[in-house]
C-alpha cells in the first residue's frame, strides 16, 4: 500500500463529497425560485444520502466485481469480502470505494438541475435509486471496472461518459417524461439568488481538484497535471462564456459567469488524464462558446424545459471531451500521447459516446414511465405556482429574516 | 390632518429625508415597494438568455401632516424626488381623521 | 517521521477546523432566529479563538503531558519543548498538537446550541476557558493522554466521550442553570434559514472525514475504513430521520433531515475505528430513530430548552455510539475485532460513559455558578425579545437587502 | 519525487483558491452595499479567471525563469517544457506551477477591496491583467524565483510582501486615482451581511493552512508549525480587536472579530515558516492592535476609501510581520534560528519591504493612468448612487426572496 | 379618484396584473404584507415537532383610480384574485383627495 | 367603517395581536416598514468606527373595523403597544368607504 496515494485519495473523496455537499446543492438552489430553494437542496441531499447506501448494498459490486464485461456481480454486495488488507491498485480498496462512492452520489444529483420546481420528492428518490443500479453502475462497469468499453481502451479518465454524458441524456429524458415548468417558456423568473449559485459553483471548481486530480488514484505528476489541465479549461470556458455574454447583451452575467466555469470542468473530465497545459485551454475555448449555444438552443429552440441546463452544460460538455480526448493527447497538442492513432483513438471514443448515450436514454425512459406509474411525477399545479416545493412538500420556509 | 403618500425611486430616499427634515418634519415611515408604471421594466439576463422584470423597486414614503404643511411638503418632495425620468413616482394624498401617539396617548396634531 | 501520514493529518486539521469555522457556525445560525444570527456565530467564532488559545497556552499540557493517571500536568504550557524533531507516533508533535486543537476548538462551540438567544457574550467566553482547562482538557487525558480510562482499554476512536458526551452533558446542564428562552416552549419561532442550515451541516458532514479519518494518525486501510463507515452512518441516520419524519407529519423536513446526518456522526464517531461498514450502517439505522424521539422527548416532555437540540444529537449519539462500539467491534457485525470479550468491553465502554457524565455534569454545574455570580449569564429580557442579540450585544444587523 | 510532500501540495492548492473562491469573494460580498453583491463576486471570480489564464501564457515564466536577477524570461511561456519529468525541489514541477498559479489568482483579488462599488468591470480585467504581469510576476521572481531579495536572504516564507505588501500598496494607488464612493465619509452604509462576510472570513483561515502550511513545500514538521503559528496569531489577533472593540464601542462587533483575524493571518504569513509558537503569539497580538487602528487611520484620518481596509488590514500587516519575521526567527522567541544576526536580517526585511513598496507603488500608478484613460475608471454616478453594480454592470439582482 | 387596497394570495399577482393591464390600468404599486383572518396559519415542523406560523405571506396591491373606473377594477380584482378558498383576501376603497405625478408635477386625474 | 393603520415596535407584535384577538378582531393585515421620528437612530459599527443608521424597523398593523369598534381597538392597541419609551409608534385613523370579500364577493360590513 502506498501512503502518498492513499492521503490523496483520502483527501480527493472530502473533495468530492463537498462538491455535492454543499456545493452542487447550493449551486442549484441559488438558480430557482426562492419558493424552492429548500427543494432543491432536499432533493441533491436526499440523493446524496440514498446513493450512498445503494452504493453499499449492490453499487459498487454491480460496477467493479466480476469478469462479465458488461455488468459485474454480486460478489461484493454489502462490500462483502472488503477488508482492511484488500487493494485496488496501491491504496486500499475500501477507500476506492470511498473514492467512488463519491462519484455515485453526485451524477444523479447532476440531474436534479432539470426536474426542479416541479417533481415530487418521492419520483426523485425512486427514480435516483433505479438509476444508479441500472445506469449509473453498468455504464461505470464498462468504461472503469474492466467492462467492453474499457477493453476497447476508451479515454475517460475521470467520467465525461461515465458521470457527466450520463447525467445530460437523463436529463432530458426525464423532463420529456416529466413536462416543463408551468408558464414556461412565457413566463421565466430569474434566479432567486446569483450570490448563492456563485458559492456553489466556487466550490464545485475547487472540488473538481479531487474529481479530477484523484482520479489519478496517486500523488504524482499525473494527479498535477490533470488538476492544471483542469483549472486552465475552466478559468479560460469562464472567460469565453462572459466575453459572448458581454458581446451578445451589453453585460456579463455573474450567473453566466459561473456557468462557464461548470462547461469547462465538465468538458475536460474525461481528457483530463491526456492531455497538456494547451489541451486545457483549447477545451476551454470550445466548452465555453459551444455550451453557451446550447443552453439557448435546447431551452428556448427545442423548448425543453431542461431547468438549470444539465444537457447544455453536462452532457454536451462530457461529450465534447470525450469526443476530443483522443486528438487532445497527440503530441502535436501538447498531450501525453495515445498508444493507438488519434483516429482510431476517437473512433474508440465515438462508439463509447454513441453506447452510452442510447443506453441511457433507453434505461432512464423506462425507469421515469414505471416510477410514473407508481407514484405521478409531479406536484400538484397549485403547490407549485402557489406556495411552492418549499412549503408544500417540506413544510419549511428557506428564508424568514 | 392629511396623510401623504409619496412613491419615489430608493435612490432619492435620502435626499427627500433631508429636505423634509430641513423644513422641520420630525416624523415619517418607510417602507420597500415594487411599481409598475409608463416606465418599462428592466431585462435581466439567465445565462445569456433575456428575462423581463416587470415590476421595479421602490420606496413609499408615509407622512401624517397639519393641513397647513400640506402643499409645502408635496412641493419638497417634488422637487427632492424628481429625475425628470420616467418612474419618478407619485404623491398621493388623503384625509386623516385621527391621529394617536402610543406613548402617551396624545390625540391630535400634537401627536404629530 | 512518516511523510503520507503528515500528509493527511495536516489535511484532517484544516478538515475538521473548517467543521467549526464555517461549518457549526452555519449550521446553529441557520437554525436561530434572524436576529440572533451574527450572536450565534459570534460565539462560535468567539470560542474558536478562545479554545486556540487557551490550547496553546495550557490545554494542551493538561491532556497530553505527565505521567499522572487523571490530569496532565503543565510541563508543556505554552507548548515548551516541542520542537521540530518531537514525535507523537510517526507525525511530528506539533503538528499532533494542531490537529489536537481543532478538536478544543469544536467541542465547547458544540454547546452553543443549547444556550443561544439569550445568553451573554462575556459568560459564554468566560464559560469555555474554564470548561476546556477543568473539563475538556482532563477528560481527553483520561481517554487519549494515557489516563485511566485509556489503561482500562476504553474505546473511544475519535471523541464519542471526549466530544460529544460531554458536550451534551454541559448543554444540559448549562441550560438548567441559564433557563429557557422567552416564551418557551408555547412560542417557538421555526429556524430562520434552512438553507444557511443545510450549508452549515453538508460542512460538518465533510469535515467530519477529518474527524474520524483523521483519528487514525495515519493515511491507510483504517483512515479508510473510518471514513466508509462514517459517512455509511450519517447517510443510513439521515434517511431514517426524513422517513419517520414522513410518516409522522405527512412532510420531510430539510432541517430534520440534516439532523439525522449529524446523529448518524456523531454516534458512529466513537467507533469508527472499530467496526465495519455493517456496524456503521447499524449505527445509522439506531442513531437516526433514537435521536429522532430525544429530540422530543427532552424538549417538549422533560421542557427543557437545550434548544438546538445538542443533548438528543451529541450526547444521547456519543454515548449510544460508545456503549455499542465493543458489540460491533466484534466479528459478528463484521467489525475490526476486539481483544477482550465482547461483554468486558461493553463494560469497559459503560464505566467509561458513567465518569465522563458525572464528571462532566458536576464541574460545568460549579462553572455555571461561579460564572452566573461573577457576570450574571442572560442579557436583558428586553434585548431577548426585542432587538435580539445581534444588534443588542453585538451593535449589527444580521442581513441588510 | 517525493509523493507524500506532492500529496499535501496537491491539497494545499486546492485550499488556496478555495480561498479567493469562494473565501474572498463572500468575505468582501458580505462587506458591500446589497446591490453590489453580485459586483464584487464577479470581480473576484473574474480576476481568478483571468488571472489563470495570464499565469498560464506568461506569469509563471516571468516570476519563475531565467537567470536575470530582477525579472525572469519568456522561455516558459504557455508552460513550454514543463513536462510530467520536471521536478521543482522533489514535487512535479506542473504542481509548483498550478500552487503557485492560486498565489496569483488571490494577490490581484485581494485589492478589489480597494475599489469595490464603483469601479468599472472591465477596468477591474485591464488593471488585474497588467498588474500581474508588471508587478506580482517581477516582485515574485525578486523574492522566490531566485531573484536579487533571495540572493539577500530575505525572509518572506509565504508572501507577506509578494502578495500582502504588494496588494495593500496597490489598494491605496489605486484609490488615489479612482476617487472614493459618492458620499464618503458622511453615508457610510454598515456591511448588509456579517454572516455572508464571516463565511467568507473563515473559509479564509481554512484555507490559509494550505497557503502558509503549503509554502513548506513538504509534509513535514516545518509544515505542522507553520500552520500552527499560523492558527496561534490568527485566533489571538481576534481575541485582540474584539477586546480592544468592545472596550472602545462597548460592542463586540463580528465584523470586527473576523477583521482581526485576516490581521493575524496577513501578519504572520511572512514568519510562518521562521518562528514559534511565541513568535505567532506576538504577532497576533501586535497585528490585533496596529491594523485596528490603522483602519480607523486611513478611512476617517487620511480619508482614503480604501472601502474595505486592504491597506491597513493586509498591506500594514504584511509589512509588520516581514520587518518582525528576523527578530522572532531568533532563539529568544522560540523561533527556528537564523544564519545572519538579527540586526543584519532586520536591515535585509527593511530593504525588501522599501524596494516592493516603491517599485509597486509607481508600477501600480502606471498602470491606471494608462486604464484611466483607455477605458475609464469609474461607472456612472447614477448606477453607482442608485440601481448599484449588480442590476447596472452585471444586469442582475442579487437577491429575490 | 380612489385608493384602491387589495389584499391577495401571492399566487394570484400575475393573473391580477394582467387582468388589469387588459382594462386600461396602467399603473399600480404593490408589496409583500402578511395576513391574519379566517384562513388558519400553517403548522411548520420543527425537527419532527410541529410549529405554529400565526401570519400568511400576501400581497397587496395599492391602486389609484379615477372614480368612474372604480367599479370596474373591483370586479376585475375580485375575479382575477378568486381561488374560493379560505384567505382570497379584501378590497379595501377609500377616497383619494390629491394625486402629484413628481415627474411633471401634473396634479389630479392626469397624473394617473 | 374606519381605517386603523398602527406603526408599532416589532417586539409588541405578538401582544397587540393577541390583545384584538381576544376584542374579537378576526382579521388584520401585517407589514415591515422602517421608522424615522423622536427616537434616535442606532448607531451600529464598522471596523470599530461608528456608523449611523437612521431608519428604524417597526411594524404596521392595517386594520379595517366598522365605526363602533374604533375606539376599543385604538385603546386595545395603545395599551398593549405601550413601552413608554420614544419610538413606541402612532395610530392613524381614516375613513374607509368599501370592503368587499373576494372569495364570496360580500360587500360593506359583512366583509369584515
Ligand atoms: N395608478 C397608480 N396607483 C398606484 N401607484 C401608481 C399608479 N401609477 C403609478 N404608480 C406608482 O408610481 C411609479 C411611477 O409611475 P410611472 O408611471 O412608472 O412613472 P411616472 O410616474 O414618472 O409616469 C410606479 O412604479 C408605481 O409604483
Ligand atoms: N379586518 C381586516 N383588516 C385588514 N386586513 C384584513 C382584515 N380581514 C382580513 N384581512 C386580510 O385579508 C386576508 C384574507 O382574509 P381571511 O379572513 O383569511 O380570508 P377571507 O377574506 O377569504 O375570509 C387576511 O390574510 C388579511 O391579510
Ligand atoms: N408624521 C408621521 N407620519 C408617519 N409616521 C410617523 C410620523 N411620526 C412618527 N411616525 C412613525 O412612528 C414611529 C415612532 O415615532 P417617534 O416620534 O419615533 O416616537 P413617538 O411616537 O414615541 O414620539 C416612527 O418611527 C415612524 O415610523
Amino acid at each position: 500500500m502506498n501512503g502518498a496515494n492513499t492521503a490523496w485519495i483520502l483527501t480527493s473523496s472530502a473533495l468530492v463529497l463537498f462538491m455535492t455537499l454543499p456545493g452542487l446543492g447550493l449551486f442549484y438552489a441559488g438558480l430557482v425560485k426562492s419558493r424552492n430553494t429548500i427543494s432543491t437542496l432536499a432533493q441533491c441531499y436526499g440523493i446524496a444520502a440514498v446513493a450512498s447506501v445503494v452504493w453499499f448494498v449492490a453499487g459498487y459490486s454491480i460496477a467493479f466485481s466480476g469478469e462479465n464485461n458488461y455488468i459485474g456481480d454480486l460478489s461484493k454486495a454489502f462490500l462483502s469480502g472488503v477488508s482492511l488488507k484488500s487493494l485496488s491498485g496501491d491504496i486500499p480498496e475500501i477507500l476506492f470505494v470511498m473514492f467512488q462512492m463519491t462519484f455515485a452520489i453526485i451524477t444523479p444529483a447532476l440531474i436534479v438541475g432539470a426536474y426542479v420546481e416541479r417533481i415530487k420528492f418521492s419520483a426523485v428518490l425512486f427514480i435516483s435509486t433505479l438509476w444508479i443500479l441500472a445506469v449509473y453502475a453498468p455504464v461505470t462497469h464498462w468504461i472503469w471496472g474492466g467492462g467492453w468499453l474499457a477493453d476497447m481502451g476508451v479515454f475517460d479518465f475521470a467520467g465525461g461518459l461515465v458521470v457527466h454524458a450520463t447525467a445530460g441524456v437523463s436529463a432530458i429524458v426525464i423532463v420529456k417524461v416529466l413536462g416543463p415548468r408551468v408558464g414556461f417558456p412565457q413566463y421565466f423568473d430569474p434566479p432567486h439568488s446569483p450570490v448563492i449559485a456563485m458559492t456553489g459553483a466556487a466550490m464545485l471548481w475547487v472540488g473538481w481538484f479531487g474529481f479530477n486530480g484523484g482520479s489519478a488514484l496517486a500523488a504524482n505528476a499525473n494527479a498535477g497535471m490533470a488538476i492544471l489541465v483542469t483549472h486552465i479549461s475552466a478559468a479560460t470556458a469562464t472567460l469565453v462564456w462572459m466575453f459572448i455574454d458581454w458581446y451578445k447583451n451589453g453585460k456579463p452575467g455573474l450567473v453566466g459567469i459561473i456557468t462557464g466555469t461548470i462547461a469547462g470542468l465538465a468538458t475536460v473530465t474525461p481528457a483530463s488524464g491526456f492531455i497538456g497545459p494547451m489541451g486545457g485551454f483549447i477545451l476551454g475555448l470550445l466548452s465555453g462558446s459551444i455550451c453557451y449555444f446550447a443552453v439557448g438552443f435546447i431551452k428556448f429552440k427545442l423548448n425543453i424545459d431542461d431547468s438549470l441546463d444539465v444537457m447544455a452544460v453536462h452532457g454536451v460538455g462530457g461529450i465534447l471531451g470525450t469526443l476530443l480526448a483522443g486528438i487532445l493527447a497527440s503530441g502535436t497538442f501538447g498531450g501525453l500521447g495515445l498508444e493507438k492513432t488519434v483516429f482510431d483513438q476517437t473512433m474508440v471514443q465515438l462508439i463509447g459516446v454513441i453506447a452510452v448515450v442510447v443506453f441511457t436514454a433507453i434505461v432512464t425512459y423506462v425507469i421515469c414511465i414505471i416510477t410514473k406509474s407508481l407514484f405521478g411525477l409531479r406536484v400538484a399545479e397549485e403547490q407549485e405556482i402557489s406556495e411552492g416545493l418549499d412549503l408544500g412538500t417540506h413544510g419549511e420556509q428557506s428564508y424568514r429574516f | 390632518m392629511k396623510l401623504i403618500r409619496a412613491i419615489i425611486k430608493p435612490e432619492r430616499l435620502h435626499a427627500v429625508k433631508d429636505r423634509l427634515n430641513e423644513v422641520g418634519i420630525k416624523g415619517m415611515t418607510v417602507s420597500e415597494v415594487k411599481g409598475f408604471g409608463h416606465q418599462k421594466g428592466k431585462t435581466e439576463f439567465y445565462r445569456g438568455n433575456p428575462v423581463q422584470v416587470h415590476f421595479l423597486p421602490k420606496i413609499q414614503i408615509f407622512l401624517a401632516v397639519t393641513d397647513d404643511k400640506k402643499d409645502e411638503v408635496i412641493n419638497v418632495i417634488t422637487e427632492a424626488a424628481r429625475t425628470g425620468k420616467y418612474g419618478d413616482g407619485k404623491i398621493f394624498v388623503n384625509n386623516l381623521e385621527e391621529v394617536v401617539r402610543i406613548r402617551t396617548g396624545e390625540k391630535g396634531e400634537e401627536a404629530l
